[in-house]
């Protein structure tokens, strides 16, 4: 007994959904077509580094400075210009991109990760696990995460390892309590107590049903975090945790030129741009991605 | 009625023509028209109803006269709305139709509860309105908008304009919306639905006030209803909807009448009606699917310094009930008076005390892991359709879940079953991959009822499940309900407001308040022969659906109105309950 | 409410030990020897010996931290190793500018942020949407440093419209609040971008149109309190990241806050600085998530505290 | 001298990044308050402006018995502290005993080990150094335990400043935020993480001194801005000198050229080999290394603020040999020296800096240095606390750059370069002789030369410096990297040599002679 069907009935291939799929809706696009492209040649540059690279990254070249001592501007011998010591910036930049795409991507997705777990559970759960765990985001917010660093930086050898769990561990913070909040409110909800009823086993209520309303604001915080984490690993290494002399990161060539910007100021234009786009990227193909997910914004007249 | 004093009525005068409207929304596949080619007039003082079965393009079209179709999905594709005085609405400027919302043409909305703005005092949301369009100085609203509360009758209207959204019932909600909408004493009225989520008592006070308003300030309605007894009480002229096409258009009382098309005269055949349902077979009551035994939920009230609970809400308080196979109990009470909660209960979604039976099997101080199989053996149809399905998965997985989830079927042969449930609840199997917020109220619901009976189960509890559903469709789904009843002796616990639907599916009938039963019995004992005060009132409030009929006013509620809520250690006073003839128990009139 | 409250602080005592705790800890093992550092580079290995027995330091752990404790709860922060100076009186002497940086901060942070989040929320997928989200990940990923810098040269030394860094008048809070907001800005406009675009899509919006109200109206009434709620958790966030980016603006702009004590102490171990500014930015914190979930219940009235 | 004559009066504005720390006398030992406090106070003996001459100071006479073990001082009359009280005897004696009481922990009490009693004193047995007498209110002997060559420049510098008991006790602990002393400024305000004001010392005993009627301290500028504030004509002297970043800038602005000032000091920047690691402990090693760093490139980087050292002193400093070559820069040489020793093809290991600039990039190109010859030297990058941490444990730093905590001498004695960074007493767990390197016949040397006390014998205790520190240079436990130079700048305002705003002593700056030429 069919009721009330004004439709007809459309091709049910359109709206089957898979990886190619969405691939293709992204590729579609030109923001995220952008972002992608963005993204695919960075990890192109940071895979291949050592193939693409102009110069050696670590060679102080004598023609790379002045007589004064002063880096040399972008030209078309150095297209990006030389740093302080004379050595090749775009070359830098390419290898500096291993060490920025492990730090913004993987150790910021690894504190994203571990924000989303510990906020949805303290939402989805409440109770004293809850403040338990809430008060413990608090802790760690509070938590002195340079002398963290510091101890670290005398007792282990540095390495990008640790630079990117202190990372991990200092930056899922703001997510697990935006999360929490808005977890909270999702839990009340009547079609989680359907869930509850069906008989779903917790995680797959809070996989298929809760994560899938948090996911633009983890895009969000995702995707800020990328900025500040590239960042984050420059004071860390400074301190003398993450990767050391002479390892490029963008993050560390800002910061060791960043007084010279007057000066010199591609020495610290270059990497805040790669930084830039590399969060960018990220955020325009999350957003694309948020909209082709989101049931409400589909169709077309 | 009050037909006379509108002297319209002798000859019209048409303050809105809508002429040739299409409304399109957006869908993956291109354009899909929802309302096609309608055309009316609304003549001055008069009330039309937009009645016709659930997502035949009635909100939509009520919209499109507001110029409130949600951006960008929906849009009007072709046709005029047309003031009296020429005034063109379709494809005006967001700054002409400003002018025309709430000064000529205000609106009600399908839902009460998420229409008020939550952080708002229900005072600042009304003289809003009236400071925005200059109706009254800044100095004058507070007192204008009391006053506009005591024309909706809400009680403690000086309280009340402090107060925020969530501090009211939903009752009052419902007023608050009226009152915003009246504020400015437009020409034009439309009410979505404005009775759909409140109990018969409640409806009948609306839609009491909706003609009084309309008597003293002449004031055109344009009401959209799937409930005929409320299209009798209120219309003077009906226009039947089906597939976002007119299918008739003609006065109430023609129409009730003598309907000319076959979809009307379906339509008020299946209108049910108090007193006329069949007996029902009795089931054998040797075994019970469902076994309450003094069953309470409290909610705890926390405070004081170290947040202990310090004072309960007894929502549900010493109930006690059986439902045998094939049997359906109905529960029927004030809003707020618990039946949800007992439904929840059942399901061990509350935390409750006292003992549950489920096919034999006792549920208390069960673990969730153990709780799992028995559970399956007793669903739910919640209450609120939009808000039991998740807004991000398609309807399609929705309903294949529980078999996902206790296993009992994948590949193929999910696929096969979910779209057979989808048929049996009238659902094209094509729709399954669309997302809720793609269907209208009523179509939620049937998706809700077939994910309930993807498992199975042995017991559903149907909360106010055809609340949305017009009345062929409703038919349609009751008489689907009432076929797996036969064939599976599935046992049902049937929560509404609607007695009259009440009357067509159950056997026996428990009324609520204030958290326990006061009255239980056959469904001929307690809707025949009432004998506790609250049922009398309860019935008297009834609509019924026949033009020519005036329904008696409805009796006053005896005493105040009590509170669930009671101080730790102080118990609620249970009502000694009296056997007045087998099987029909009235709870002590004293207590 | 004042249960509430009394809870809350008490939760917020223990927040505190546990971050004294954590930060002690992490002192202990440090490898830098405070008595010598303090006993210069001629003195013997007896006179180091001497020094560290002064300050307690050859006592087991607990002892030490007991003792710390103790002289916490009489109000006593220690005394510096290495500025010889009461912690106390030298946080005392700074914390006033770093609140009132602070503050400033977060009004330049919230203002910026939600206007340029509200506009991009209502010119959604726009051209000017698609500026501003730019300008927000700009705002980001630039070093304060050198936001810093670069607004003394435009506005102090080439416009003067501001002086050269410094303290004490509301022209020399400008920049810094500002280089400090510019980050929060970036947070605060993308949370507020995707909060504001699910309020527009709620149902008292379209109730509020059909009012009749102007756009205006709707979005300073209607829309953004209801945009804000969420936000509102991120005021105790913001209080941290600020704590972390002070740093580097107090010392651009000469700023006499806790951000540049905190740091010369971190670069020489100076312990009781840094378990006082630790501390006392814990302080700040607890008490932002506390005010968060304090003013929270007051604009969203269906918030009650439990 | 012009300056003599220039007339008092004005004020001048001088920038720093970190607070003061202190400027108690027998605390303050840093960069910042070191010239401070040479302002504040007074001590027996002091240094010709912008020299490294010893004079007398609130000494007005000395005598030196025959074994050079008796020093009597007789003092200026008519000296007031600042609280108005007249100066005695009696005060230079508290103050010796505060300065090596154990209870002050002052940093620089090892410099009085050679006064008789210290060793009771440091011990915690005594309360007062049994070795210094007051024979009257303006005479006081102090007898050495043994003859001593550098107790004069002992007696000059800070810890030596004589200080008022009354408020001492007064302030206590406070007293470095207090401070009382009689020197040519007295200290009008301290707004603690802000400024400090000086004001002139009204009733200064030195005729003519200071020039300044006031000096501002402000504190917590970043030093880029605050040569911005100087460029603008709102600051007069950056404290911090001309930050790395901004030096060429103005060395090669006219605007700016004729006011930078460059001057020597008594500085040199090395790499410690720390020779209890292998394979340090091999001299051919420590060879190469010092035949693998090319200095030059480190000068450069630093845009050639500094000149190439080869031996610990710098050229300023009695005992340098100006005729010692050193171990010339040589890659090849020194990759034979290093298959020499075994190691054809290098090893690997860590060479620590501290982090500020522009030491990191320095420690880059020595990187690169020593990866030419094979070494693979991973940098470890540090806060400065942990890096002298990590120096004073046996087996933590095989390298150390010294930059950023280089040894800058407390006075111009060659001795001051020995002890604690080379000698053994330095070479032990917690210790400033990161190279730990130990030779008990160098020290019995260096006691030697320190005995003679003699001002006749001064060429000869020279040369036996010079013997000892080219002797080091055989075992190489270093590699001297350059001396650098220090570059300051002042506003057009303020007048004076430009000896006193590099002063080797006053450092960084002789405060008490600048004058301003707005009143001249
Ligand atoms: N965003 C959308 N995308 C696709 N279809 C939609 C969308 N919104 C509404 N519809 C369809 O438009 C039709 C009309 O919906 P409308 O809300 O007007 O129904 P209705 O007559 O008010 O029904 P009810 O009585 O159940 O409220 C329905 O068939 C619904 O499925
Ligand atoms: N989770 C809860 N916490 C506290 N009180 C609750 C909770 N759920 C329900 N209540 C209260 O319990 C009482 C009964 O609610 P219930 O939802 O069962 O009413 P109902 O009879 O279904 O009303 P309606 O007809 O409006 O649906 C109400 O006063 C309600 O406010
Ligand atoms: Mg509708
Ligand atoms: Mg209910
Ligand atoms: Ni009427």
């Amino acid at each position: 007994m069919v009721m009330s069907d004004a439709t007809i009935a459309p091709p049910p291939v359109a709206r089957k959904r898979n990886a190619a799929w969405v691939l293709r809706e992204l590729l579609r696009r030109p923001r995220s077509a952008f972002g992608l492209t963005v993204i695919v040649l960075m990890v192109g540059a940071a895979v291949l580094a050592p193939w693409i690279m102009p110069y050696d990254p670590n060679d102080q070249m004598f023609d790379g400075l002045s007589l004064e001592g002063a880096p040399l501007p972008p030209s078309a011998k150095f297209w990006l210009g030389t740093d302080l010591l004379g050595r090749d910036l775009f070359s830098r930049l390419i290898l500096g991109t291993q060490t920025s795409l492990i730090i913004g991507v993987l150790a910021n997705g690894i504190a994203v990760v571990l924000g989303a777990t510990v906020g949805i559970t303290a939402g989805y759960f409440g109770g004293w696990i809850g403040g338990v765990l809430m008060r413990f985001t608090d802790l760690m917010m509070a938590f002195p995460a340079l002398l963290l660093a510091i101890v670290l930086a005398a007792i282990f050898k540095p390495s990008l390892l640790i630079v990117a769990l202190v990372i991990a561990m200092v930056n899922w913070v703001q997510m697990a309590r935006v999360l929490y909040t808005e977890t909270r409110s999702l839990a009340q909800r009547e079609f989680i107590d359907v869930q509850r009823a069906i008989g779903s086993s917790t995680w797959r209520i809070l996989g298929r049903h809760i994560f899938p309303h948090l996911v633009y604001s983890i895009i969000v915080f995702g995707t800020l975090g990328i900025s500040t984490t590239v960042l984050l690993e420059a004071t860390l290494s400074y301190l003398g945790v993450g990767v050391q002399p002479p390892t490029p990161s963008w993050g560390n060539i800002i910061f060791e030129n960043q007084t010279y910007f007057a000066n010199a100021p591609w020495l610290v234009f270059f990497p805040g741009l790669a930084i830039v786009l590399l969060a960018l990227s990220f955020n325009l193909l999350g957003d694309v991605l948020r909209d082709t997910l989101d049931p409400k914004l589909k169709g077309r007249h | 009625m009050t037909a006379e004093e509108n002297s319209g009525r002798a000859a019209p005068r048409p303050v809105l023509t809508v002429s040739g409207l299409s409304v399109q929304v957006a869908t993956p596949e291109g354009a899909k028209t929802v309302v096609e080619d309608l055309s009316f007039t609304l003549n001055h003082g008069e009330t039309l109803c937009l009645a016709g079965e659930s997502g035949s393009g009635k909100s939509m079209t009520a919209l499109a006269i507001m110029g409130l179709l949600p951006y960008p999905m929906a849009r009007i594709s072709a046709g005029s709305i047309r003031l009296a005085d020429g005034t063109e609405l379709a494809g005006a400027s967001e700054r002409a139709l400003r002018k025309v919302r709430a000064m000529r043409i205000s609106m009600i909305f399908q839902e009460p509860m998420t229409s008020l703005n939550p952080v708002m005092t229900i005072g600042r949301q009304l003289s809003e309105v009236l400071l925005e369009h200059k109706v009254c100085t800044r100095a004058e609203a507070p007192g204008r908008a009391l006053e506009l509360l005591r024309d909706v009758q809400i009680t403690e209207a000086e309280k009340r304009l402090g107060q925020y959204p969530h501090e009211l019932s939903g009752g009052m909600r419902q007023r608050v919306m009226i009152a915003i909408a009246l504020a400015c004493s437009p020409e034009i009225l439309i009410a979505d639905e404005p009775t759909t989520a409140l109990d018969v008592t409640v409806q009948a006070e609306v839609l009491e006030l909706i003609r009084a308003l309309q008597r003293e300030h002449g004031t055109t309605v344009l009401m959209i209803t799937h409930d005929m007894g409320v299209v009798a009480e209120m219309a003077d002229r009906v226009i039947v909807l089906r597939n976002g096409r007119q299918e008739e258009a003609a006065p109430v009382r023609t129409l009730f009448a003598a309907p000319e098309t076959p979809y009307a005269r379906e339509l008020l055949d299946a209108v049910p009606r108090i007193g006329e349902a069949p007996a029902r077979p009795a089931p054998d009551r040797v075994r019970h699917t469902v076994d309450v035994e003094d069953l309470s939920v409290r909610f705890p009230m926390r405070g004081g310094i170290l947040n202990r609970v310090t004072a309960q809400l007894h929502a549900v308080e010493g109930v006690d009930f059986r439902i045998a196979p094939g049997e359906t109990l109905a529960l029927v009470g004030e809003s707020g008076c618990g039946k949800s909660t007992i439904g929840k209960a059942l399901l061990s979604l509350v935390p409750w005390q006292g003992s549950i039976r489920i096919d034999g099997q006792q549920m208390a101080g069960l673990s969730p892991r153990a709780l799992k199989p028995i559970r399956r053996n007793v669903q739910m149809v919640f209450q609120d359709p939009g808000a039991s399905l998740d807004a991000r998965m398609t309807v399609g997985k929705q309903v294949a879940e529980p078999l996902v989830v206790h296993g009992l079927a994948s590949g193929s042969e999910l696929q096969d079953r979910v779209e057979w449930l989808f048929r049996r609840v009238g659902l094209p199997p094509d729709h399954m991959d669309r997302f809720p917020h793609e269907f209208s109220g009523g179509q939620r619901q049937r998706i809700c009822i077939a994910r309930a009976l993807a498992l199975r189960p042995k017991a559903i509890v149907a909360d106010e499940s055809v609340s949305a559903l017009d009345v062929s469709v409703q038919a349609r789904v009751l008489d689907l309900l009432r076929e797996l009843q036969e064939e599976e002796g599935l046992a049902y616990l049937f929560i509404s407001h609607d007695m009259a639907v009440i009357d067509q599916v159950a056997d026996r009938v428990a009324v609520m308040n204030l958290g326990q039963i006061v009255e239980t019995g056959s469904r001929d004992q307690v809707l025949r022969d009432p004998q506790h005060s609250y049922t009398r009132r309860l019935l008297s409030a009834v609509p019924i659906p026949d033009p020519t009929h005036l329904r008696p006013p409805v009796l006053p509620r005896e005493g105040p109105v009590g509170s669930p809520v009671r101080p730790l250690g102080e118990d609620v006073t249970r009502f000694a309950m009296q056997e007045i003839a087998p099987g029909h128990w009235v709870a002590d009139r004293a207590a | 409410m004042w249960a509430y409250l009394i809870r809350r602080i008490g939760e917020s005592l223990l927040i505190l030990l546990g971050i004294s705790l954590v930060t002690f800890v992490l002192l202990y093992l440090v490898p830098a020897d405070p008595a010598r550092q303090i006993a210069g580079r001629s003195a013997t290995a007896e006179t180091v010996a001497n020094i560290r027995a002064q300050l307690g330091l050859d006592q087991p752990f607990h002892i030490q931290y007991i003792r710390y404790l103790g002289n916490l709860l009489h109000g006593d922060l220690g005394r510096s190793y290495l500025q010889r100076t009461e912690v106390a009186e030298l946080i005392e002497a700074r914390m006033p500018a770093t609140l009132l940086l602070m503050l400033a901060a977060i009004v330049v942070e919230l203002i910026l942020g939600l206007t340029i989040g509200a506009v991009a929320a209502l010119k959604r997928n726009s051209a000017l949407d698609q500026t501003l989200m730019v300008f927000s990940f700009v705002t980001i990923s630039a070093p304060q440093f050198v936001v810093g810098i670069l607004l003394l040269y435009v506005f102090a030394v080439q416009l003067q419209w501001f002086p050269i860094g410094g303290y004490g008048t509301f022209a020399h809070l400008v920049l810094p609040a500002v280089t400090i907001g510019l980050l929060g800005t970036g947070w605060y406009s993308r949370m507020m971008r995707s909060s504001m675009i699910d309020v527009l899509a709620q149902d008292y919006v379209r109730t509020a149109r059909a009012k009749g109200l102007g756009r205006l109206r709707i979005i300073l009434r209607h829309v953004a309190p209801n945009a804000i709620l969420p936000i509102i958790a991120m005021i105790g966030i913001d209080i941290g990241l600020f704590m972390s980016g002070i740093v580097v603006v107090e010392s651009v702009f000469g700023w006499p806050g806790i951000g540049q004590l905190a740091w010369q102490a971190i670069q020489r171990i100076d312990i009781p600085i840094i378990m006082g500014v630790t501390l006392v930015s814990a302080c700040f914190i607890v008490l932002g998530n506390l005010i968060a979930d304090l003013v929270a219940p007051l604009v969203d009235p269906r918030i009650k505290l439990k | 001298q012009d300056f003599t004559e220039a007339k008092q009066g004005g004020s001048m504005i001088v920038t720093y990044k970190d607070d003061v720390s202190t400027l108690d006398p027998a605390i303050g030992y840093d960069w910042q308050n070191w010239s401070m406090i040479k302002s504040l106070f007074d001590g027996l003996m002091d240094y010709e402006p912008g020299t490294t001459e010893l004079k007398k100071d609130l000494a007005e006479d000395y005598t030196i018995s025959e074994d050079g073990k008796t020093f009597t001082f007789k003092l200026r009359e008519g000296v007031k502290f600042h609280n108005g009280r007249e100066l005695t005897a009696e005060d230079v004696k508290y103050s010796l005993d505060r300065v090596t009481n154990p209870e002050t922990q002052s940093p620089g009490a090892g410099f009085f080990g050679s006064i008789e009693g210290y060793d009771a004193m440091a011990a915690g047995e005594a309360d007062s150094l049994s070795g210094v007498t007051v024979i009257d209110p303006y005479t006081i002997e102090i007898k050495l335990s043994r003859p001593d060559a550098t107790f004069l420049h002992v007696m000059a510098i800070n810890f030596s400043s004589v200080v008022p008991k009354e408020a001492v006790e007064e302030w206590g602990q406070d007293f470095g935020k207090h401070p009382v002393g009689s020197g040519a400024f007295k200290l009008a305000d301290w707004t603690l993480g802000q400024s400090l004001t000086f004001e002139r010392n009204e009733d200064y005993w030195h005729e003519g001194v200071p020039k300044l009627d006031q000096i501002t301290f402000e504190i917590g500028l970043e030093p880029i801005v605050a040569l911005l504030r100087l460029q603008q004509g709102q600051a007069d002297i950056p404290g911090d000198g001309i930050p790395p970043a901004k030096f060429l800038e103005v060395t090669e602005d006219p605007a700016f050229a004729d006011f930078v000032i460059e001057g020597g000091q008594l500085h040199t920047g090395y790499i410690t080999m720390n020779v209890k690691m292998p394979p340090f402990d091999d001299v051919k090693v420590r060879q190469a290394v010092n035949m693998a760093i090319n200095k030059d490139r480190a000068v450069r980087i630093i845009n050639g603020r500094a000149v190439p050292a080869n031996q610990p002193l710098p050229p300023t400093m009695p005992g340098y040999a100006p005729d010692y070559e050193g171990y010339a820069y040589d890659p090849e040489a020194a990759k034979a020296l290093l298959a020499e020793a075994g190691f054809p093809d290098g090893f690997e290991t860590e060479l620590f800096v501290y982090n500020t600039d522009p030491n990191p990039r320095i420690a880059q190109s020595f990187q690169q240095d020593l990866a030419a010859i094979g070494i693979d030297a991973e940098i470890r990058n540090l806060a400065q606390a942990n890096v002298i941490a990590a120096g004073g444990e046996p087996d933590q730093a095989p390298m150390i750059w010294s930059g950023g905590m280089a040894w800058i001498a407390d006075f111009p004695d060659p001795s001051n370069f020995y002890g604690p960074i080379l000698g053994c007493d330095g070479a032990v767990q917690g210790g400033w002789n990161w190279s730990w390197y130990c030779n008990e016949e160098l020290d019995a040397k260096a006691v030697e030369a320190d005995a003679m006390t003699d001002p006749a014998m001064a060429e000869e205790r020279e040369a036996k410096w010079r013997e000892i520190y080219l002797a080091i240079m055989e075992d190489a436990p270093w590699v001297p990297v350059f001396n650098e130079q220090r570059y300051t700048m002042r506003s057009a305002k303020l007048g004076g040599p430009d000896a006193i705003f590099v002063d080797p002593v006053h450092v960084p700056v002789n405060y008490d002679y600048v004058f301003s030429n707005d009143v001249q």
